[in-house]
């Protein structure tokens, strides 16, 4: 994982960077009504061999005839050749997205945007708080800190949403809470519009007491919805999180997800930033001297 | 009163391939008295009320919107009639080409109704598409026809449904020489397919039963050339009567089956269409018209409503070479020319003219800024609508006389006649104030 | 120290069932209109094309076959409710269509016969052409746009819609997607085009800027200024009360404004309450 | 930098000669207001109009289309295939740019070449040339405080008007070939053009409404986010009809469509000019929309214009003054910032 992928648009035998590379569904697993995890394998072995991203980073997936959207990849980036996305039921593209069958084939572009920088994270504690989709990216990462577990301190994962049946990854947590307690690493799920006997209620950051890890020296990395970020933020600047160690990932309307379509475009005159290059991963310079990123 | 049914009343709930929404109701008594009733509900649209106390610009942009197939002959009326109230005289070149314009509707309107709604029934089959796929060089002629049609609406009108670019005064933006040009390519690249429809038709007899003696009303054209503008109507009983006196001579009534009123020519059921022009004004066609109508006379009885269709045929033709000569007028004195904007003042207007299922008759009234104080249309489906159901009765009896009871053979013929009629029920529903 | 990842639980994996492809049923109805739409669509040059790709069960103006008690994939409605028989027709066809679209000025916005809607009485009018007479055959009733009875899924405007805009709709039904809705203005459209602003050059009473996009600024090329055929810009944003300012510096009396926004928006529903923000409480 | 002269009753063999180089396009009188930069045939070379205020489309037209065919694809194969029009077509020769214009263009270029190329863009703009006039502004411009009223780089040739012809400036290669190619067209440049180029300046500088440079209104805006009247005073007048944002010779917003076939397998992805005071621009799935009000898209084109461009110029507005000039509800762009400015 270097800087260098950052600003790489154009993936390798390619020239035109709005062209996608094709790759091939292997399997649909049904996350929660709304949402399915789709494993993809490029088709061009090569192609697939050097496509590398970084957490934090996403896609366009492209269907000829029906659109194009950008994706947040939410697999492991250690696996090479193979990634998998988690897919919302929200429109045109990803309801045409869910129909798809393994064997089926979709175009690919990027990775785009900066993802997380996670050679800063090395040797800190990690929070990481989700609320409904946000998991996908912070799956990502989640993986990640577990592939190169010697190279962080304690984590602290909250996973949160309306329903218990919303929950995304919910058992894949599950299956992994008894490795996850011989590796000092805390899951948190919890659901905000209904009691259940297995989740904790309430909001992410309802939660945040329980968090095991020594705010000192931690990193934190929040995905969810725009409305939660500000008072997350507020209450973990109030816990002792150091601001500068908290980043966020932004949603915006994206059509090249390569700072051309101008779609992206958030915050005033002097800040004037893309969601899809200059983030979706934003940190606390950022937030401070752009207004409207909280929002 | 007993009504004997004899099977069930024959109805059609919903004749199809006609513009608009009617049906037919037969009853028939004792095995011999026949009523029938074309039913027409495609809702009303009150043209005529809606207008009143709007601008009469915005009201000519609304009048098209009355018919979509004869959208040009409505939208010309219209503006003459407006213009006519106020006074306002357009350019000899205006004229000209709203007069394409409204050709170009008359080709279009003629092939979609010859080809696609009327040739199916005699070919047998449900639709045009359909029949289509066995008969490939007809529906390609009816498309190109059609097309051609549709493309003189578009450059002289901007569009071939509602063509906001004929304005009062004049147009927005007079069509270029060039498109005038292709235009006339066009039109000549047609002439080899301009009779296919009249070939077409002449195969089938007219069905004898359904004549009957009519009166039929046409307009005399303007400068003795076979046409769509002129300024007095002439009947086939000698009468005539001037365009700004149609309401004295046409009478309007409402009936209770129907949202189209019924009219009557001085107390009598009359008919007008393709017909009504070519039987009183048959003289005045071109040589190829002329020569057309002489060949195929047989098919041509003023008496059946069925050589409407041959009629319609024949004008098809004829409006190819008509629009090719206009064409060439006005690009022989082609002008650059902009729009004369209306000045308003108080007065009324009166305008009739030929549109493609016969006489359309527009009075439009406005004060002196310009809003309309009171509208009047009379459209040629409501003309003929008295004369339809006499004929669909005429051939219902001479059927059931023939010992036919089978309800969708009847139907089916009914059909036909009323299909020949090219009825344009969207129209008739916007009909006129009474004559109170 | 690491452990594998991409754990999931094998029974979370999808079951795969074949589907069988056919052509979508197609149904083209009409209720009270000038019959435009269904001609416009009879008429698109690809008709053929269409024909062949899809199964058309109903279409009136073409089809003696037609009926609408059969079961389709998609209806295209054009046509206001303007009598009782309509209303039942309109409910007949959306209990016999997976899809319904509403074509048309007449289906969306009610089209040119409601341009008097919360003006004039609908029995005056109605008496005014008809006279005291009963008619039995239906029950007239002020023209409403379709969406007043029935749930609408897709919107296809125009006075007539465009060619262009029927191929997408029916080419995207096709792809197994849906078209998108256009909530822009005309303005870009004839921007597009390097027409000039008849509004700012001409002071002409133009409505493109509330108006729809998808024509090409087809009128405004022809220097006739935009009557607003293709309906109110969707989504609340056509600002008729920032318009309406515009007209009145142009010189322009609130009456004519007032009616010339209505002839195609007059059952737009923030219609009033904008041009009340201009114009003050009592309408003239 | 290579000078030579023309003079102005050579204009019009210019013009023909220029033909040579590809599609010639230059600005027209295309109402009474209104100019427009439209193809010129060889009939037409009387028509240009070499003194006009603004044209109604903006130069960028001519590499980044308004509507543009990006692939033609294959939804069975899931398959693009790149749409060659671009790198085909015959190179545009746009004559009579202005100096804002083709800063402008060089903003475009900022996101569309020098940070991962837009392929279609650079095609179309590598190959294209750029013939620059010098004009005077009226009082809707406000490119001197926008330092994009002089440019010394991106275009081919320059010509700067002096008081019996033109002093050209070559600007590129391709700006030498031609000038070779046409050399008996030209003069050589005395000290009295000389003289006459800096009488124009001069002449010019005298005529801005406004001085000085607005290099700083960035921050003036950032401060005033939440001014308390202007932008709901405006924004109520606004129509939404995005005259300002396509006239623009510097936004690049643009939306993806996929346009597809009858045969329920082919068709086309196109991209179309997008505009942010269309309420889509800021939608997202599930119908969030970060710009849900007319108030925030107006502010946002205010905000995007006067972010800053520090590979061009200061700003991404170059003071052209078309948003102004184009938009039907009077809303006046420079007043207003010179409202939140407080001054000049
Ligand atoms: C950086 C980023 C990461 C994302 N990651 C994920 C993810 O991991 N999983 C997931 O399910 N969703 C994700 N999304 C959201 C996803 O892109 C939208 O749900 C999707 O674009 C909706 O498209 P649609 O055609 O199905 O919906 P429609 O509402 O039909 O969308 C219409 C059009 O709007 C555009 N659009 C709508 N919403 C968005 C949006 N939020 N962002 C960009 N374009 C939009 C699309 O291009 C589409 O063509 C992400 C979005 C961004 C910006
Ligand atoms: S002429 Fe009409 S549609 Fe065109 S920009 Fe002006 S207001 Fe808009
Ligand atoms: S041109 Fe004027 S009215 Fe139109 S969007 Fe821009 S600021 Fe608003
Ligand atoms: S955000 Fe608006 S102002 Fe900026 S480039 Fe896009 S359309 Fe232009």
């Amino acid at each position: 994982m270097t800087e260098e992928l950052h600003r790489r648009y154009i993936p390798d035998g390619q020239d035109n960077l709005y062209d996608t590379h094709k790759c091939r569904v292997l399997r649909v697993y049904k996350q929660t009504e709304m949402d399915k995890v789709f494993l993809f394998r490029f088709i061009d072995q090569e192609v697939g061999k050097n496509w590398k991203f970084k957490p934090g980073q996403f896609v366009e997936v492209s269907l000829p005839g029906i659109g194009e959207v950008p994706i947040s990849i939410c697999s492991s980036a250690m696996r090479i050749g193979f990634f998998q996305l988690c897919i919302r039921k929200a429109g045109r593209v990803t309801t045409k997205i869910h129909e798809l069958k393994p064997g089926d084939i979709v175009g690919i572009r990027g990775p785009y945007g900066n993802g997380f920088p996670m050679e800063k994270f090395f040797g800190r504690n990690l929070l990481l708080v989700a609320a409904g989709l946000g998991m996908a990216p912070l799956r990502s990462v989640f993986l990640y800190a577990i592939d190169n577990r010697w190279r962080f301190g304690d984590i602290t994962i909250i996973n949160s949403a309306k329903y218990e049946n919303e929950l995304l990854f919910a058992r894949e947590l599950e299956a992994m809470r008894d490795i996850a307690e011989a590796e000092n690493i805390q899951i948190i799920q919890t659901v905000t519009r209904e009691d259940s006997p297995n989740r904790l209620k309430g909001r992410a950051s309802e939660h945040l007491d329980k968090v095991m890890i020594d705010p000192k020296n931690s990193t934190v990395a929040l995905c969810g919805p725009p409305r939660m970020y500000k008072s997350m933020f507020e209450k973990l600047v109030e816990m002792n999180y150091d601001p500068r160690r908290i980043f966020v990932t932004l949603e915006r309307r994206m059509k090249c997800g390569i700072g051309k379509c101008g779609h992206c475009n958030l915050g005033n005159s002097t800040s004037w930033k893309y969601a899809c290059i200059d983030g979706p991963v934003f940190d606390y310079y950022d937030i401070i001297s752009t207004p409207g990123m909280l929002e | 009163m007993t009504t004997i049914k004899f099977t069930q009343p024959i109805t059609v709930d919903h004749i199809a391939r006609i513009e608009g929404k009617a049906g037919i109701e037969v009853q028939i008594k004792d095995k011999k008295e026949v009523e029938v009733k074309v039913n027409i509900f495609e809702g009303p649209r009150l043209f005529e009320s809606i207008v009143i106390g709007k601008s009469v610009e915005e009201a000519t942009a609304v009048f098209p919107r009355v018919c979509s197939f004869c959208a040009a002959a409505h939208k010309i009326t219209g503006l003459l009639a407006a213009e006519n109230a106020i006074g306002l005289q357009v350019s000899e070149q205006t004229a000209k080409i709203r007069e394409l314009m409204y050709i170009g509707d008359m080709i279009e309107s003629h092939a979609l109704h010859l080809f696609l709604l009327a040739l199916p029934d005699f070919l047998g089959y449900p639709d045009g598409i359909s029949m289509g796929k066995d008969h490939p060089s007809i529906i390609k002629t009816a498309l190109q026809l059609k097309d051609l049609g549709a493309i003189i609406q578009t450059i002289t009108g901007s569009r071939y449904i509602h063509q906001e670019n004929a304005l009062m005064g004049g147009f927005g933006k007079i069509p270029t020489k060039t498109k005038l040009n292709e235009v006339v390519n066009l039109l000549r690249n047609s002439k080899d397919i301009s009779t296919v429809a009249l070939e077409q038709f002449v195969k089938y007899e007219l069905w004898e039963e359904v004549s009957s003696e009519r009166i039929h009303l046409a307009l005399e054209p303007k400068n003795n050339i076979y046409g769509i503008i002129g300024e007095k109507i002439k009947a086939t009983d000698g009468t005539s009567f001037n365009a700004n006196e149609y309401r004295e001579n046409i009478e309007e009534r409402v009936v209770p089956h129907s949202f189209a009123k019924h009219s009557s020519y001085r107390g009598k059921r009359f008919t007008t269409g393709a017909l009504s022009r070519i039987t009183l004004f048959s003289s005045l066609l071109n040589d190829k018209g002329k020569e057309l109508y002489q060949n195929y006379n047989n098919f041509i009885n003023p008496n059946n409503p069925l050589s409407n269709n041959i009629a319609q045929a024949i004008e098809l033709s004829y409006f190819i070479d008509r629009a090719e000569e206009i064409t060439l007028e006005i690009l022989d004195n082609y002008k650059e020319e902009s729009r004369i904007k209306p000045t308003f003042k108080e007065g009324t207007g009166y305008a009739v003219t030929e549109a493609p299922r016969g006489l359309l008759a527009y009075m439009i009234s406005v004060n002196k800024e310009g809003k309309v104080r009171k509208a009047d249309i009379i459209t040629p489906t409501a003309m003929f609508l008295a004369q339809k159901e006499v004929d669909l009765k005429i051939m219902t009896e001479s059927l059931v006389k023939k010992g036919i009871d089978n309800p969708s053979e009847i139907s089916q013929k009914l059909e036909t006649i009323v299909r020949s009629y090219d009825p344009c029920v969207s129209c008739s529903v916007h009909v006129t104030k009474l004559g109170r | 120290m690491t452990m594998k990842t991409t754990i999931i639980p094998e029974d979370q994996k999808i079951e795969i069932k074949e589907e069988i492809k056919r052509k979508p049923t197609i149904g083209v109805y009409a209720l009270t209109s000038c019959y435009g739409c269904q001609l416009k669509i009879a008429t698109v040059s690809k008709i053929i094309e269409i024909a062949d790709s899809v199964d058309i069960e109903s279409f009136y103006m073409l089809s003696s076959a037609s009926s609408m008690h059969k079961k389709v994939d998609i209806a295209f409605v054009e046509g206001s409710v303007s009598t009782k028989k309509d209303l039942e027709e309109l409910l007949e066809i959306r209990k016999n269509s997976k899809t319904l679209v509403g074509v048309g000025a007449c289906a969306l916005q009610g089209g040119v016969q409601s341009w008097n809607h919360g003006d004039k009485n609908y029995k005056d009018l109605f008496e005014n052409v008809y006279g005291k007479s009963k008619i039995e055959i239906s029950e007239a009733i002020e023209a409403k746009p379709i969406e007043e009875y029935v749930k609408v899924d897709f919107r296809l405007p125009g006075c007539p819609p465009e060619e262009e805009e029927i191929i997408y709709f029916i080419s995207t039904f096709l792809f197994g997607s849906w078209p998108e809705e256009k909530d822009y203005p005309v303005c870009q459209e004839c921007r597009f085009a390097g027409n000039i602003c008849l509004l700012i050059e001409k002071n002409e009473p133009c409505l493109g800027s509330i108006t729809t996009a998808g024509c090409n600024a087809r009128c405004i090329s022809y220097n006739v200024p935009c009557i607003g055929c293709r309906g109110p810009v969707p989504n609340d944003v056509a600002w008729f009360d920032s318009l309406a300012k515009v007209f009145v510096e142009k010189g322009f009396t609130e009456e004519y404004i007032r009616e010339r926004m209505k002839i195609f928006g007059s059952h737009h529903p923030k219609l009033e309450e904008l041009l009340t923000k201009v114009f003050g409480g009592e309408k003239k | 930098m290579r000078y030579v002269k023309l003079k102005k009753e050579k204009i019009k063999e210019f013009l023909l000669a220029l033909q040579d180089y590809g599609e010639l396009y230059a600005p027209i009188k295309v109402s009474e207001k209104y100019f427009d930069f439209r193809k010129i045939t060889n009939e037409q070379v009387d028509e240009v109009v070499l003194d006009y205020n603004r044209t109604l489309r903006p130069p960028r037209r001519f590499f980044f289309p308004e509507k543009e065919v990006l692939f033609t694809f294959n939804s069975k194969k899931v398959e693009m295939y790149e749409n060659k029009e671009a790198f085909t077509s015959e190179p545009v020769v746009l004559f009579g740019v202005h100096a804002c214009d083709i800063v402008g263009l060089r903003i475009m270029d900022s996101r569309f070449i020098d940070d991962q190329p837009d392929p279609y863009y650079r095609a179309r703009r590598e190959k294209g040339i750029i013939i620059g006039i010098s004009c005077l502004p009226d009082e809707y411009c406000f490119c001197n405080v926008r330092r994009a009223e002089f440019v010394d780089s991106g275009f081919d040739l320059f010509l700067s008007e002096v008081e019996d012809g033109y002093v050209i400036r070559v600007g590129s290669v391709k700006g030498h070939k031609i000038i070779d190619a046409t050399e008996n067209l030209y003069v050589e440049v005395t000290k009295k053009d000389s003289d006459d180029l800096t009488a124009f300046d001069v002449k010019k500088s005298k005529m801005f409404t406004v001085s000085g440079n607005w290099d700083s209104l960035r921050y003036t805006l950032e401060l005033n986010d939440e001014h308390p009247v202007i932008w709901m005073r405006e924004s109520e007048k606004c129509l939404g009809c995005g005259n300002c944002t396509i006239t623009c010779p510097t936004c690049r917003c643009y939306d993806v469509k996929d346009y597809p076939n009858l045969d329920g397998e082919t068709g086309v992805r196109v991209r179309i000019w997008d505009s942010c005071q269309f309420r889509e621009h800021g939608l997202v799935a599930g119908g969030h929309n970060f710009r849900p009000t007319k108030e925030s898209r107006f502010k946002n084109r205010y905000m995007c214009k006067n972010a800053y461009c520090k590979e061009v110029t200061t700003a991404y507005c170059v003071g052209c003054g078309r948003c102004t000039y184009f938009c039907p509800a009077g809303i006046n762009y420079k007043q207003n910032l010179i409202e939140i400015r407080g001054g000049i």
